[in-house]
């Protein structure tokens, strides 16, 4: 999550939702209405939440990229090392430095080291690890609920607009909650 | 949060000390380099090659001649000990093998790694001598493997020693010495096949 | 979506251009003819299998979008639809090969001197019964009919959709049948018109190699023509969504190609058997090897570096340019299939004037083609049933 | 309509998500319980032979000195080939925006992993001393440092299977974390709510998070097709870079891969049929995407063709007498019969597959896929076996036959696949839920262009 608040409890308005278009709809209109969206919870990926709540493209493929061509790197190096410098021996009268032969190996390095690292910083970024305590704010938003949280920040935020709002746009069941961080 | 980094650090450092002794048990499949067994009888090369100068060849005739240097049986050892040292209690041992048509079961040292064709006639026959592979036999009380006997052991070796050219084949070497014995080779096929 | 009907008329200045081109190539095809009539027919071959190769990609593209039942290319069918109409030219030209066969093709001497044995060639001997002249001019007759055949089935049945009739069972039909025949085709002529330069040796990639190429360099046709088109004008609603999809069919192919020229190199490096490298052998020796080298930077490279982020498939500007020279790094390629397999005759060691002037030549006549069958029909394609 | 419907009816989330989630946590049927069993005695068979092998060594194959290899590298070929499907489907099509792909590449992706496995068993009893398999990685040794040799072939096989297990692995792992906290949220029984809570990582729906996955997913997929083109490449090389006639031929690259695809599509067949009617999935897994798979099938099986076609003209054309001996010695040699039934299986066999009718009848379907399979088994036999048994030393020809202890290891790679795909499909959700509820969720056509 982005929001950097080191306040130790949330208190959020949930809009919750049974349509993905009457959701997204929801999330333009709180947006003009100034709100800002904590996050929107789904049961599958909504691509036009990208630009409905105005999120940036992830930025992982430089991730892979600098992860591939340093496994790249790596990969083509060690073998040049161990063949040529290292230890070189003479198999099958083929040269020491057969970078042809060299480039089946740095490939598959390349691919291992940048889905790895992807995944890693996927991981790291969306802060997903085992035993996490989650954010599960309905059990059905794994099924078939989408909801849209509002963090109900000190001072700005007028709850009643956002009701209104949220019932107008046409939520199901609206909610709130507070989540100790 | 401090709490949560010394577990993360403890537990990689757990992690990095077993994959180092792993990886170092993983380096060391198969060498026994230091191996001292304890023979059947306390033979000593100390005294035999070493304080009383007795050629290694004298013992061990397959040595130059065939693959294997041979353990000596137990006859050549009575050539001496007919005469010397009878009363000797492990001279004894020698004896009562031979009076029960029993072989003496010596431990075996030297191993080398599987699938490994070695010849000693061809080594020693090249000039190489016996302590450039056993050590220094001649002072050893109780035989002991002094190098490791790796194949990287093998090669640094034959690397070494360079490679005779045969005359009629000059292009074959990449090294020449002034050796005219072919005394080796670097080729995998020399020893695997 | 609106029904776009909107026709392409093409500039003056672009058909004077054209025009200019076409009188400088003959020009220069003539003088080399008297200069070294090897190297002339090699430019021949080269540009006849080149912008045949680019009108039969854009035939293969139409086929291989309808069998996939794809929708999103149909704002562009025009454009293959042109290329393609280049066929029954390149045909033409095709035939006039058999002028210069005993330039060219080393095993069409041995054929006419059998008798007196001149040359004799125990391996030729054998395969005398696949190339000979008449056999093989037979087999491009063939080819080159069913090619042209078809193309004129497609085109047909898209201008009929114009008028309402419901083509796209009859397209589907066209390709499947046409797919298995292309394949075959196309295999066969690549072996008989590129790989026989070199009679003795043989790879059994060669097929999909020169295929790869042909494909990659009709994307980039395709690609560049409609951000020329866009450039001048028309085309108004194809977005960066559409060029993005373009730039990724660039992106794949070019790195198939390199696939595809990677296999086939290295096997044969790794096996190092006489009778197969000697194929690299004259292409990696220091008169070649920096054609050699650029091939590879040209047609793979390049642009894949460029074309990686995602921004760059969507820029029309970026797009251009890197197809404009995956155009010239694929006649590249085929120069380096075709000059040093009979680089023994002409001594041609350099891509001189001449070779370029005469490309632009092809080139322009091509474009004359492309521009006089895109003002034929609506730039769109009317009533097609993935626009509505 | 053009293009038909993906999945049949009109499906809510919620009964999608009951009807994926049911077999979780109901009581297996009886079909399952006596595939279950079978599957279970055919991998004991395995494990009880390859520890009889481990015991006494590979003399117990039917190996000779001229067929230094047969049956185990067959059987590799074999299953690394049937892997490939899932690769494909999960990752190109996912390119390629072919959103029929949702419901089947969950269990396609899982046959990929469980193929590899039984894959990677063939040589690994090969290598005669299981134990000390990890030799093959370059890590410094009292061997010289002899290290690996990065120019053979067979190393390469070590880095890209490995590769590819764990990238399908990770692949497969990350596509089902949604689905994973969809399982948790519904399990019965704290043991479950554990495993599925433990597994899911924490997955809360965020649409942050899901937009970074679509990105991640996009990322895997980029780097899955090239890999899984190069995973064969690889495999072929195995032969291509030999000198035997019949191995060296440089189109056995993109041929492997093609072929590679065609047997993994034929499985995937086979699989689905039966898992469809079983776990009572013919909502999700329609005769649409049967019928699918089965085109992917009548193309790869014609490139095929044309590959056999295209090495045969060319041994002709070569002028190479070891070359043309090599092709002749395939069709009319004594393992003739093998290869007719290649072609017969590979070949002819697909071409039905031009009607309508044959496509969309899964029992049809399921007879063909079988026989495709069998000819793939045979394409790689046929392969080896050839060129190897008569190579340029009449002298040292030979012939070879299986040995019980190989045929019986192959059966028991079968189990080990069929019990872990049927443990598959009932611990882990067999169809990507999240996949299909965009698909069912989107009201309007998402034929725009929008990833």
């Amino acid at each position: 999550m982005s929001h950097n608040n080191f306040a130790r409890v949330k208190d959020f308005l949930l809009g919750l939702y049974d349509d993905e278009q009457r959701m997204v709809a929801a999330v333009k209109t709180l947006r003009a209405a100034g709100f800002a969206i904590y996050d929107v919870y789904t049961p599958y990926a909504v691509h036009s939440l990208d630009g409905a709540m105005g999120l940036k493209r992830s930025r992982l493929g430089i991730v892979t990229f600098i992860a591939g061509l340093t496994g790249l790197i790596l990969s083509l190096t060690f073998q040049f090392w161990t063949n040529v410098i290292d230890w070189h021996v003479n198999i099958g009268g083929k040269p020491d430095n057969s970078t042809l032969a060299f480039i089946p190996v740095s490939f598959e390095i390349t691919i291992l080291f940048g889905a790895l690292t992807t995944v890693a910083a996927f991981f790291v970024r969306s802060r997903l690890f085992p035993k996490k305590e989650t954010l599960v704010l309905d059990p059905a938003i794994t099924d078939d609920r989408f909801v849209i949280a509002l963090q109900k920040v000190d001072g700005s935020f007028n709850e009643k607009k956002a009701h209104g709002l949220l019932v107008a746009s046409g939520a199901v069941h609206i909610a709130e909650k507070s989540v100790i961080t | 949060m401090a709490k949560k980094l010394f577990i993360v650090a403890m537990s990689l450092s757990v992690l990095g000390y077993l994959g180092y002794q792993l990886v170092g048990a993983a380096r060391n499949v198969g060498v026994n380099q230091g191996y001292e067994p304890d023979q059947p009888i306390a033979y000593s090369h100390k005294i035999h090659a070493g304080d009383n100068q007795i050629p290694c060849l004298y013992c061990h005739t397959g040595a130059d001649k065939g693959r294997h240097a041979g353990i000596p049986s137990a006859n050549i050892c009575m050539n001496c000990h007919v005469k010397i040292k009878t009363e000797s209690p492990e001279i004894k041992k020698i004896k009562e093998a031979l009076e029960q048509n029993k072989p003496i079961e010596w431990v075996k040292v030297h191993r080398l790694p599987d699938f490994a064709y070695f010849n000693h006639s061809q080594h020693v026959n090249s000039g190489v001598i016996c302590q450039d592979c056993h050590g220094p036999i001649q002072t050893m009380t109780r035989v002991r493997q002094e190098n490791p006997l790796t194949m990287g052991w093998c090669i640094n070796c034959h690397r070494a020693k360079g490679i005779a050219t045969p005359p009629e084949h000059p292009d074959v070497s990449r090294d020449l010495s002034k050796d005219t014995k072919p005394i080796g080779g670097l080729d995998c096929a020399k020893c695997h096949y | 979506m609106k029904q776009n009907s909107e026709i392409f008329s093409p500039k003056s200045k672009d058909l004077n251009l054209a025009r200019f081109f076409v009188g400088v190539g003959l020009v220069a095809l003539l003088v080399l003819f008297f200069k070294d009539s090897h190297r002339a027919w090699g430019n021949v071959l080269i540009n006849n299998f080149y912008f045949l190769s680019l009108a039969l990609a854009g035939l293969l593209f139409m086929a291989i979008q309808y069998v996939a039942n794809a929708g999103w290319w149909t704002v562009l069918r025009r454009i293959p639809e042109s290329m393609m109409s280049f066929l029954p030219i390149a045909a033409g030209l095709m035939f006039t090969l058999f002028l210069g066969m005993h330039e060219l093709y080393h095993w069409s001497q041995l054929y006419n001197s059998m008798d007196n044995s001149v040359v004799y060639d125990a391996v030729l001997q054998k395969k005398s019964a696949y190339l000979n002249i008449p056999f093989f001019m037979l087999r491009m007759g063939v080819f080159l009919g069913v090619w042209i055949f078809f193309s004129k089935l497609f085109r047909k049945a898209s201008l009929e959709e114009d008028q309402g009739s419901q083509s796209h069972s009859k397209f589907l039909k066209y390709s499947a049948i046409f797919l298995p025949i292309f394949a075959v085709t196309f295999s066969l002529a690549s072996v008989d018109w590129i790989k026989s330069l070199e009679p003795h040796w043989f790879s059994t990639i060669f097929g999909l190699y020169t295929f790869s190429g042909l494909f990659l360099h009709g994307i980039a046709f395709m690609t560049l023509a409609v951000v020329l088109l866009k450039e001048r004008g028309y085309l108004s609603f194809v977005n960066e969504n559409h060029l993005h999809d373009l730039g990724k069919l660039v992106f794949a192919f070019s790195t198939f190609w390199a696939y595809i020229w990677f296999c086939q190199y290295m096997l044969i490096w790794y096996s190092n058997i006489p009778e197969e490298t000697v194929y690299y052998v004259t292409r990696t020796d220091p008169e070649w090897s920096w054609l050699f080298v650029l091939n590879l930077v040209m047609n793979w490279l390049v642009p894949f570096l460029i074309l990686m982020p995602r921004s760059s498939k969507r820029k029309a500007m970026v797009l251009k340019r890197v197809c404009l020279l995956l155009l010239v790094g694929h006649w590249l390629d085929l120069y380096l299939m075709v000059m040093p397999s009979i680089s023994h005759v002409t001594q041609v060691r350099w891509i001189g004037v001449e070779e370029i002037l005469i490309s632009l030549g092809y080139g322009g006549l091509f474009a004359l083609i492309l521009m006089r069958s895109l003002s034929a029909a609506p730039l769109t394609p009317q009533k097609a049933p993935f626009l509505s | 309509m053009l293009r038909p419907a993906l999945i049949d009816g009109n499906v809510t989330l919620k009964e999608l998500t009951d009807d994926i989630n049911r077999p979780l946590n109901t009581k297996p049927g009886v079909a399952w319980t006596i595939g279950f069993l079978v599957a279970l005695a055919a991998l004991l068979l395995g494990v009880s032979l390859v520890a009889y092998q481990i015991k006494v060594g590979i003399g117990t194959w039917g190996l000779n000195k001229t067929i230094g290899w047969a049956f185990d590298i067959t059987n590799f070929v074999f299953w690394v080939g049937i892997g490939h499907a899932g690769t494909l489907i999960s990752a190109i099509l996912l390119l390629f925006r072919q959103k029929w792909r949702t419901s089947i590449n969950r269990s396609a992706e899982a046959m990929t992993i469980f193929a590899v496995m039984c894959a990677a068993i063939f040589p690994l009893i090969h290598m005669g001393r299981p134990w000390l398999a990890f030799w093959v990685f370059p890590y410094p040794n009292t061997r010289g440092s002899l290290w690996v040799n990065f120019r053979s072939p067979l190393l390469w096989d070590v880095f890209a299977i490995s590769t590819y297990f764990t990238v399908s692995l990770v692949f497969w792992y990350i596509g089902m974390i949604p689905d994973l906290a969809t399982v948790r949220d519904r399990a019965t029984g704290k043991i479950k709510k554990t495993i599925y809570g433990f597994l899911s990582l924490g997955w809360d729906g965020s649409h942050r998070t899901w937009s970074r996955y679509e990105a991640l997913c996009l990322i895997l997929a980029g780097l899955a097709t090239p890999l899984v083109v190069s995973v064969h490449t690889i495999v072929s090389m195995d032969f291509a870079t030999s000198v035997i006639p019949g191995w060296h031929t440089t189109i056995f690259p993109p041929y492997f891969v093609v072929g590679a695809v065609f047997s993994g599509f034929a499985m995937v067949t086979t699989l689905l049929v039966i898992t469809r009617k079983v776990m009572h999935l013919e909502k999700y897994i329609t005769i649409g995407h049967l019928e699918a798979i089965a085109k992917v099938i009548l193309v790869t099986g014609s490139i095929v063709g044309l590959a056999y076609m295209t090495e045969l003209f060319t041994a002709w054309y070569s002028g190479n007498y070891y070359e043309q001996f090599a092709f002749k010695n395939r069709i009319v040699g004594p393992y003739g019969w093998t290869y007719a039934i290649m072609v017969f299986c590979n070949v002819i066999t697909p071409q039905f597959l031009w009607f309508k009718k044959m496509r969309t009848t899964p029992a049809l379907l399921f007879v063909l896929s079988i026989i495709v399979n069998i000819g793939m088994w045979f394409e790689r036999f046929v392969i080896i076996m050839t060129s190897l048994s008569r190579d340029f030393l009449p002298s040292s020809w030979s012939l070879y036959k299986p040995t019980f202890v190989e045929v019986g290891t192959f059966i028991g790679t079968f189990g080990l696949f069929f019990t872990c795909f049927l443990l598959f499909v009932r611990v882990l959700p067999v169809v990507a839920m999240w996949e299909v509820k965009s698909l069912v969720g989107h009201h309007k056509e998402e034929d725009s262009h929008e990833s």
